[in-house]
């Protein structure tokens, strides 16, 4: 199982859980399984979420490798200048 | 839209008077273009007044110079001749944009632009500058501070140009001098002015003096009562305290993207204050 | 083969200043820019634009114009395919309206003529009927229950039920308990601030040249930051595949971000299409000003508890971003970023972005952090002038660093904020003296960088040089950038190298210009394809010397023999490999593509001194010194300019530079008299000290820098202003007539 | 609207166009000559990015009439160069840096050769005084005051 971390406002599609454990070996099976167990994150994650990896930002890359261990954060897709 | 080049100023007096259309001095052009570009006039009719002669000319003339107004910032900065005797009138041209609008933009041209916040005109009303014209009718002379009626707008009838501004001589132990207040240290319009001329006795003693403001009314607006106050002093607190109060207290300026109310009259009077100091050490004067 | 993959830590190439492959062009005049370059049988287009902030569109008569000799088509929003997905149906109506007009300046008509004249007086025959609807442009006014709506029915499922609709978005993030921080707060201050929306200020108007011929095909010609991204958007906009779309970026006249979408683009696509001409259309300022993207205009609540000895012991910000008239991501990177400086175990960031009728925003260097580290630095100082404790010495006890949890969630790496804040205060500008009216103020700032999608090709040509095609605009120096990197692990010299960008057929997709991201996402690429030419050199000299390319190594620019077989034969240079290239297999070239991680985030501390003239509010910029950690300098002149231009940027945020609107909605300073970008004789000289942190993600341990920079000036400005004046300004710009106006009441 | 015939000197060659009355210089020299060394920036003055010498005097080409030109002599960045030989302030821009995206360069180069031409040794205060009606957004300045002084210096020891 792995531990991702949600931003604030999306607590209220997990039953106010900050932390939610998903089964996931890679950020697309991690995405996929949030969008089944918590169906109010799909539209956020349709738009779009960035993911943190132990600390190192990933904007796609569906098959970057999660371990067990790892710290997981979700966090909205960014743009920049 | 026409563009011409006449010989003489009579003929370029003539073309503007029988254009029904609207019609527009082309001299340094730093206005004119940026209107065009605008699109907010439409002229029938381009005057280009710098081949006619004499007008790109700086001549002396009864211990003052007389400024043709086809004359560049660039140029009139370049003469030790009138910076020596008209300082602040001086500063003020040189104050009007970039090095590149030096190049081009005149203080007729500034003057005839009509914006109360033009840089040249406090210095040439303070100075009090005659501007010769010519129009359809033949030549005539006019105190500059007469010139101005209003934001954009002149006293100039149809047809009519200014063709030199004559700066007088001036006594012993004069000086003058301009500032203006921007956010920028260059490039911005001006949010309020102020110039000062003062002549000394040999005692210090200011005997005659004119102060004019900028940018807080809707022409460039002469302040007696200013100039009253500090008449008679050697510029002590009291005198400068009356004379930035006299000054505030001649402010009716607007509200706009460029400054308040409150900014402006407050500020002009400071600038007046800190010009007077200028004008005074210029002139000779130690406090 | 043996590749070496330890970070590289002795450089021959990198962090050398070497002339820029673009330079001779540039000081000449040669270099094409957006607007330069022209067509056979081109026509000239301008586009028509609202002069209402907010008005329905009744009805468009176009024919008269259309009428006019020389006026050769008109288009309109019908002559686009109506998007489906939000984002790109929001930026397609922003460049030509469809139901309603939405800000002063938006465009609802575009024509194309023989001449730029005859366009602009068949835009004046263009009959709109409009309904004037009430506006609103202020962010604040904006989120009260009565202000007028500017789109319905645009707020996402994470807006709280009950507020106005012109909210779009909510966002939170943050951990720990608040109250019990605050609770052990020996002080708490809590103060509310604005920001102005400014706008990126390039030098260059939006251009571009657009040919489409009768079979479908079309090339187009733009300065822009992404010409990938332009591709994409324009094909959907027009209907196209995006392989008949060629997309070739122009030298590119400053972007900042705001260069990264299009505005004028599908415009002259549709005239193109619509003419079987090519069209040319060159923004005007005022143009540039009124449509194209301002950053976020702000209205910001922080709160800050603090010990007695400096320690912060909660943190919390609301923050209100407008990006104009349609929905906007910015407050989301501002709530994140606003409190990244600090290791906090009580945290939390609100966000809401709300609709105005202002133009649609668009992104401005590390969007939305600027803002939202403002409000938290000038709060911080704040707190330090009350506790009389040092604003450096604060900083540094409550850095983040390694292992620290971010106020958005990770934890981070290595990071350089503590050695950037020791360096701020080693340097002698931190404890020169001031004079009395003078005052000092720093700020520390962050940006998280990107990464992201990346392509790059490398050939090896037969004379032993090297060209490199990469396809992400130039916009400050990168060719340079990404030779050095190639020469550096080729083991050349910089200037058997030329790299060029690619049009959008020449190259797989590379993302925008944009987040920092092209030193360190295309420079890793560049290393990538670099490796994959040395490999296949390797293997060639290998075969020349009949031996197992296992036992060949890259050394300085050449094969040699390894292992067992070190020594045998001489060594063989690319140029040697190169030259019998024909002979041995063919053509050399290396080839990367990926998508890029681990940029690593970026903090920078700014010092400026300050003067304020007390009769006037004038604010003079005395000195300015930038501290940041770039990772590894590449071309350290250009991390210095990044540095530098960034920081100016940010002075004028401070100090003068914002969008004004008037009561009736329209903008009253669309010009570079009246938007008042910091001029040279304004500035004091920016200087600049490079930290060299290594990022743990990058081979030669790269960060982007470009974004940092313009963070910390505002709340460094306005913190020397304060400590000037003895009176704090909450508002930017602080404008003289601010200052004056504060001066007064204090 | 007439078109009028002009006959001018740009960077010592003797040109002639045709230009509509409210042409600027700008407009001609980028669209009829294919000069676009000097690029519009804003139109109105404020930015300097195209900045030329009209007889001598360093100007807008913004805030010129293209019929102005008549009889004149024009110098553009396209003629800073000796041939192939940099003008010493052009080298110094590429060697200190003073340029990122570039497009305000060719003015700032018109610029500052004026200032040189009038002023060989400027303090610098006076080359930012000088420039302030070039805009340059990418740089802050700080290296293009660097690259003006460094030029200056080897153009004195020249």
């Amino acid at each position: 199982m792995v531990a991702v971390t949600i931003w604030g406002s999306l607590r209220r599609f997990t039953d106010g859980q900050g932390q939610v454990e998903v089964e996931a070996s890679n950020f697309k099976e991690l995405l996929d399984r949030l969008s089944q167990d918590y169906p109010g994150l799909k539209p956020q994650i349709e738009r779009g979420v960035s993911l943190a990896l132990d600390g190192r930002i990933y904007r796609e890359a569906w098959f970057t490798e999660i371990g067990p261990q790892s710290e997981v954060v979700l966090m909205p897709y960014m743009a920049g200048g | 839209m026409r563009f011409a080049r006449p010989a003489t100023a009579s003929e370029a007096a003539e073309m503007m008077a029988q254009e029904p259309g609207l019609t527009r001095i082309l001299s340094g052009g730093t206005d004119v273009m940026v209107q065009l570009k605008a699109g907010n006039v439409d002229p029938a009719l381009i005057v280009d007044i710098k081949h006619i002669p004499g007008l790109r000319a700086i001549t002396p003339e009864a211990g003052g110079f007389r400024i043709g107004a086809a004359v560049s910032g660039a140029e009139l900065a370049e003469s030790a001749g009138v910076r020596a005797l008209w300082p602040g009138v001086v500063e003020g041209v040189e104050l009007i944009g970039s090095t590149q609008v030096q190049g081009r933009a005149t203080m007729a041209g500034n003057l005839c632009n009509g914006s109360p916040a033009a840089d040249a005109v406090p210095g040439l009303v303070t100075a009090k500058a005659v501007a010769r014209i010519v129009g359809p009718r033949g030549e005539r002379d006019c105190l500059v501070a007469d010139i101005p009626a209003g934001p954009g707008k002149t006293t100039l009838a149809k047809g009519e140009f200014v063709t030199s501004i004559f700066l007088p001589a001036r006594p012993e132990r004069s000086g003058d001098a301009y500032l203006r207040f921007i956010p920028r240290t260059e490039m911005d319009i001006a949010v309020a002015s102020a110039a000062v001329s003062l002549t000394l006795d040999a005692a210090g003693v200011v005997i005659d003096a004119s102060v004019a403001l900028g940018a807080v009314a809707p022409t460039v607006r002469l302040v007696p009562a200013a100039a009253e106050a500090i008449v008679g002093t050697r510029l002590d607190a009291a005198a400068i305290t009356a004379m930035t109060a006299a000054c505030s207290a001649a402010c009716s300026p607007i509200n706009d993207k460029r400054g308040t109310i409150e900014f402006r009259t407050q500020v002009a009077g400071v600038l007046a204050k800190r010009a007077a100091l200028t004008a005074y050490s210029r002139a000779g004067g130690t406090r | 083969m043996a590749l070496d993959n330890t970070p590289k830590r002795v450089f021959k190439v990198v962090g050398t200043r070497p002339p820029r492959p673009d330079g001779v062009d540039k000081v000449t005049g040669r270099a094409l820019y957006g607007a330069d370059v022209s067509a056979p049988g081109m026509l000239t287009a301008h586009i028509l634009r609202s002069p209402h902030p907010h008005a329905a569109i009744v009805s468009i008569d176009t024919s008269a114009a259309e009428a006019l000799e020389g006026v050769k088509a008109v288009v309109t929003a019908a002559d686009f395919v109506r998007q489906d997905d939000g984002s790109l149906r929001d930026v397609l109506d922003n460049c030509m309206a469809r139901d309603k007009v939405l800000y002063d300046g938006h465009a609802l008509a575009a024509v194309a003529a023989t001449t730029p004249d005859i366009a602009k007086a068949a835009l004046k025959l263009i009959k709109v009927t409009y309904k004037a609807l009430p506006h609103v442009t202020d962010v604040d006014a904006a989120m009260r229950a009565d202000a007028p709506v500017v789109q319905e029915g645009r707020s996402l499922e994470t807006v709280p039920d009950g507020m106005s609709q012109n909210v779009t978005s909510h966002c939170e993030f943050g951990h720990g308990d608040l109250a019990a921080g605050f609770a052990k707060a020996d002080l708490v201050v809590e103060r509310s601030f604005t920001t102005a929306a400014t706008h990126q200020g390039y030098i260059e108007p939006h251009a571009c040249l657009a040919s489409m011929t009768a079979d479908g095909k079309a090339d187009l010609w733009c300065c822009t930051q992404g010409q990938y991204n332009v591709r994409t958007l324009c094909a959907a906009m027009l209907g196209m595949e995006a392989s008949q779309l060629r997309v070739t970026a122009s030298e590119i006249g400053g972007g900042f971000g705001g260069k990264t979408t299009v505005f004028i683009e599908p415009v002259a696509l549709a005239l193109s299409r619509k003419t079987g001409r090519p069209v040319k259309i060159v923004m005007s300022r005022d143009e540039v000003f009124k449509a194209t993207g301002p950053t976020v205009s702000s209205s910001i609540d922080v709160k800050i508890g603090m010990t007695r000895d400096g320690r912060i012991t909660a943190a919390e910000a609301h923050l209100r971003y407008s990006g104009g008239a349609f929905p906007c991501g910015t407050v989301d990177m501002g709530a994140q970023s606003a409190f990244a400086s600090y290791d906090l175990s009580a945290v939390r960031t609100l966000g809401w972005n709300v609709l105005t009728n202002r133009p649609k925003e668009a992104a401005y260097r590390a969007p939305g952090a600027p803002q939202a580290i403002y409000a938290v630095e000038s709060v911080v100082d704040e707190l330090c002038q009350k506790l009389g404790l040092d604003p450096l010495d604060v900083r540094l006890m409550n850095a983040a660093r390694k292992g620290t949890r971010s106020s958005y969630g990770p934890t981070f790496d290595d990071i350089g904020l503590i050695a950037t804040l020791e360096a701020a205060k080693a340097h002698p500008h931190y404890v020169a003296p001031l004079a009395t009216g003078q005052g000092r103020g720093l700020s520390a700032g962050f940006w998280f960088n990107f990464g992201g999608n990346t392509c790059v090709s490398l050939n090896v040509n037969t004379d032993g040089t090297v060209g490199i095609t990469e396809g992400n605009p130039d916009i400050g120096g990168s060719r340079a950038a990404i030779s050095q990197m190639a020469a550096e692990e080729l083991g050349i010299p910089y200037d058997k190298i030329r790299t060029i960008i690619a049009d959008t057929s020449s190259l797989g997709h590379n993302d925008v210009t944009d987040g920092s991201r092209v030193t360190f996402a295309v420079g890793l690429a560049t290393i990538k394809a670099a490796q994959d030419a040395v490999a296949k050199m390797c293997s060639r000299a290998a075969r020349i010397w009949g031996i197992d390319e296992e036992a060949v190594v890259w050394v300085d620019g050449a094969a040699m023999p390894a292992g067992p077989n070190a020594g045998k034969f001489p060594p063989m240079t690319l140029a040697e490999i190169a030259a019998v290239s024909f002979n041995t297999g063919g053509p050399i070239a290396g080839h990367f593509e990926f998508n890029a991680d681990g940029a690593g985030v970026s903090f920078g501390v700014h010092l400026v001194d300050v003067e304020v003239d007390r009769e006037t509010g004038a604010t003079k910029v005395l000195r300015y010194t930038v501290f940041q950690d770039a990772g590894k300098a590449v071309h350290p002149s250009y991390v210095e300019g990044q540095m530098q231009g960034g920081a100016v940027q940010g002075i004028g945020w401070a100090l003068n530079e914002e969008y004004i609107y008037g009561a009736d909605g329209r903008l009253q300073n669309a010009g570079f008299l009246d938007y008042r970008v910091p001029v040279a004789s304004d500035l004091p000289p920016i200087e600049t000290v490079i930290l060299e942190i290594p990022n743990p993600g990058h081979p030669y341990g790269v960060r982007g820098v470009g974004e940092t920079p313009i963070v910390p000036p505002l709340a460094a400005l306005s913190n020397a202003v304060s400590r000037a004046i003895g009176t704090r300004l909450n508002s930017l710009p602080m404008s003289p007539p601010r200052i004056l106006k504060a001066l007064s009441k204090g | 609207m007439k078109s009028i015939h002009v006959s001018t000197t740009v960077n010592g060659d003797a040109i002639e166009f045709i230009c509509a009355p409210e042409d600027s210089l700008l407009d001609v020299l980028r669209n009829r000559m294919g000069l676009t060394g000097a690029k519009e920036g804003c139109g109105t003055g404020d930015c300097g990015a195209c900045s030329v010498t009209l007889n001598g005097r360093l100007v807008c080409a913004c805030l010129v009439l293209g019929a102005e030109a008549e009889g004149a002599a024009i110098g553009t960045i396209e003629g800073l160069a000796d041939g192939d030989t940099l003008h010493p302030l052009q080298q110094s821009f590429i060697d200190h840096a003073a340029l990122q995206c570039g497009i305000c360069t060719p003015g700032i180069l018109v610029a500052a050769k004026a200032l040189l031409d009038r002023n060989p040794d400027p303090t610098d205060t006076e080359v930012r005084y000088w420039l302030a009606g070039n805009l340059c957004r990418c740089t802050g300045y700080d290296k293009i005051i660097h690259a003006v002084q460094d030029a200056a210096h080897k153009m004195r020891s020249a």
